[in-house]
């Protein structure tokens, strides 16, 4: 069978992506692959179009670069997300500022159209219809088209150049298992993706030590393994501008 | 001689929400308040509550000791899971989601109006500029069988929330149902907000007031169970 | 936690089915209901709508029912599947004799876009696009669009009144796990049906036993859970009509 | 003297086909002869094999004391599987096809012709009456990156099967970049035949002759190694 290459370290699975590629960046608190993405900061590489549930918060005491991190170093060209803005106005937020500024763009999706989007350019279909944000603002200038008496807009598939994945076990065949809710995008965004780059929790073990039943992202879609580094990031610890404030609360 | 009024606090809030989730209903909560209420609910209610990230059948928010960094509500705090608890990636659980399989949604909101619309991911009215934090809030509205919305019932300066029409951009044009406030319990139907319950001390007359649509008065009015 | 209904008995499992209903049957090879298809047999049901990768082979010897035989016995309304015929045209079929006859009616799907047709039904979509038969027979009449430079057809949903399950393990919260390749439709035909009911072949254990990372159908989407007996079906033992016989061999 | 002449059995159709695989290819095989060929590739091609099914990574047909019902290929046949293989439902197992991951797929078939359209799925010219058996075949012929065809040179009474248009309906309208048979080796390139390899003791010209088109002769033409 077909085996990922392994790694030796962070820097050395990023070191060759280039400028101005699209880029699937998972997680929803836990499940998101700090370590890959602080390695590509310090990569260098720009013109990023990136595809996120939200754009980070603010920068985290041990270093860990985010989304956030990076459009504020100018080297992102636009963000694809579900959370563009904080929800709560009186924050400031420096995607706010660059995109009414003219130097970012953004691209603001409901978050299942979100994953659908990209699960559909993992699965070959270019477009397909969804009921949601019919009515709002996000459907102005879609199609819209009815089926059964009920309407819908038509949404196109995203299929990205890069994803960096999140995983708590893989084996040497790239097949991956993730842990609780730090799952959340990282199978769809393993799918969608022509070159997926994963960073690992656990110790890589042989093949055939994760039983093909409980396997979550087959290996066939992985391209790069590296192995967290004891010094490396572990925990979440920080939580995207999405999540930090509630809605509506006083 | 009037009662002291008395505003229900975010817990409250929640609490009044869990008490009125029918037994065996599939819920999902939003950010802010609304994840509170899986900490108020009972287990004979059989509730499974699931959450945007693919956890299905999560519990009551964790403390400390049973914290799991891995294991999160819709709003990235700790909870714990029921027995029986399951996970799926973000396509499989907006999958659920625009099925239909949710009975209710609990969501935060700025504003709602009496048809049921509600605005809760923009505050500006200005020309849309790909600017907003929606995250699955259009998903679950466009298809849970019952949006209900947990909000205080004005604006910080006593503007109010509930209004004829919102002036916000929405959320969704219709779905919400039911919408629970720091001083009552207002049911959305057939284009009217209907007042069923009252936070203690305030009368309907006062509520009325801080409301920007007519409210009827259930003839079942009651005061919010504290 | 919601919980499903475990049922004693295959035929109380079946016993409210009324008649008309559209049934998702998953199996390829293994992986087939034939517990539930056999009390469904007994239970009498008619004017069924059918749903499966085909419509099963010669009877078999130890009294189990497949979908050939509610054809047979006049009781199914339509076929929708990937091999409405033998691939061999020296074979017979009931299936072909009834079509032609005008008392069967008969749908001939892609394997994958039947797949996708079901998962999408399961997923709120209505309708999407496939590059799956464009060019052929089975697309004319079907709207066409283009994306990218590259034509595409458009295909709807399909949400089906029931789906039977085959199961190898499940909890009382009616999570389910499929072992090996018995997996293939299941999980996606345990999403694409109002009401689930599901036959597991090994005993139901309390829930919380199964893992929440190893759980492959959440016990959400299960109405009815049945334990298959120790006289019941075990094995595939008939393989599908549509895998018998090689194309293009000699 | 000419020498014996000898036709390609399935097995050795089967092993031709497995020799052309290349390192590190995604191989999806069709019921029939194809699902032969995993049994006689050598390790060291790091050949993944797929299937319809979901079963990712496959080896060869499982012999009695190896077989488990459970773990079957496209043809239902019992395989085994190599270290870190993996399962995916039906509706993964085509994402993956759609999208183009696998390097090619090999199918049976009953007619092949010069633009690489291919027929497998009817064999009847009448009006369509949705009977047939495609299985998989209109989902992988529409994205493999390459489509091979395992099959007869021709049909029971002579009659070609590679022809100038086929007179069957297609499975997909191009797509077929080669095709094995009992006698040759056939490249099908910009819209022409190329005949690559001949079985013991065939010549180019009987082979032309069992031909529904004109075939090229490959200037590195050789023997069919068996």
């Amino acid at each position: 069978m077909r085996q990922p290459i392994v790694c030796a370290t962070m820097s050395e699975a990023v070191a060759d992506i280039p400028d101005d590629i699209t880029l699937l960046v998972p997680g929803f608190g836990p499940g998101l692959p700090f370590n890959l993405l602080t390695a590509l900061y310090d990569q260098g590489a720009r013109g990023l179009t990136t595809v996120s549930n939200g754009v980070g918060g603010a920068p985290a005491a041990d270093g860990r670069k985010g989304l956030g991190e990076f459009v504020e170093a100018g080297r992102v060209k636009k963000v694809i997300a579900a959370f563009t803005a904080p929800t709560h106005p009186s924050r400031g937020s420096i995607v706010v500022d660059m995109v009414r500024g003219g130097t970012l763009e953004a691209e603001l999706v409901p978050q299942g159209t979100l994953a659908e989007r990209v699960r559909a350019g993992g699965a070959g279909i270019p477009a397909f219809y969804t009921p949601a944000s019919v009515g709002t603002l996000l459907a102005e200038g879609k199609e819209h088209r009815e089926f059964d008496g009920e309407t819908y807009v038509m949404e196109r598939a995203i299929f990205a150049d890069y994803a960096f994945i999140r995983a708590w076990r893989a084996d040497t065949a790239g097949n991956l298992v993730y842990r609780m809710a730090a799952r959340n995008f990282n199978p769809v965004f393993a799918m969608g993706a022509r070159h997926v780059i994963v960073e690992v929790e656990q110790p890589i073990v042989p093949a055939g030590e994760i039983p093909p039943d409980q396997v979550h992202t087959p290996g066939i879609y992985v391209e790069r393994l590296v192995q967290i580094p004891p010094d490396g990031y572990f925990s979440s610890g920080r939580m995207p501008a999405a999540t930090t404030e509630p809605r509506g609360s006083r | 001689m009037t009662a002291a009024q008395r505003r229900l606090t975010r817990e409250l809030i929640a609490a009044t929400i869990a008490r009125r989730l029918e037994r065996g209903w599939i819920v999902n909560l939003g950010v802010g308040m609304p994840t509170l209420v899986s900490s108020y609910v009972h287990p004979k209610q059989d509730l499974t509550f699931t959450s945007e990230n693919g956890v299905i059948g999560y519990a009551g928010l964790a403390d400390e000791s049973e914290m799991d960094q891995d294991i999160v509500n819709a709003g990235v705090q700790p909870v714990t899971l029921h027995p029986g608890a399951s996970i799926v990636h973000h396509a499989d659980s907006f999958a659920l989601v625009r099925r239909g399989m949710n009975d209710v949604t609990v969501l935060g909101a700025y504003e709602v109006a009496i048809d049921g619309s509600f605005a809760n991911w923009r505050t500006s009215t200005e020309p849309f500029d790909q600017l907003g934090g929606i995250g699955g809030a259009m998903d679950l509205a466009a298809r849970c069988k019952q949006v209900w919305i947990a909000m205080d019932h004005t604006t910080r300066d006593g503007s109010p929330r509930l209004l004829e029409h919102c002036t916000l951009p929405v959320t969704a044009p219709r779905g919400v149902t039911l919408v629970v406030t720091d001083v009552a319990v207002v049911a959305v139907r057939d284009g009217r907000f209907v007042l069923e319950e009252h936070a203690p001390g305030f009368t309907p007359q006062q509520i009325q007031a801080m409301t920007g649509a007519r409210l009827e008065i259930s003839r079942d009015l009651s005061e919010i169970q504290i």
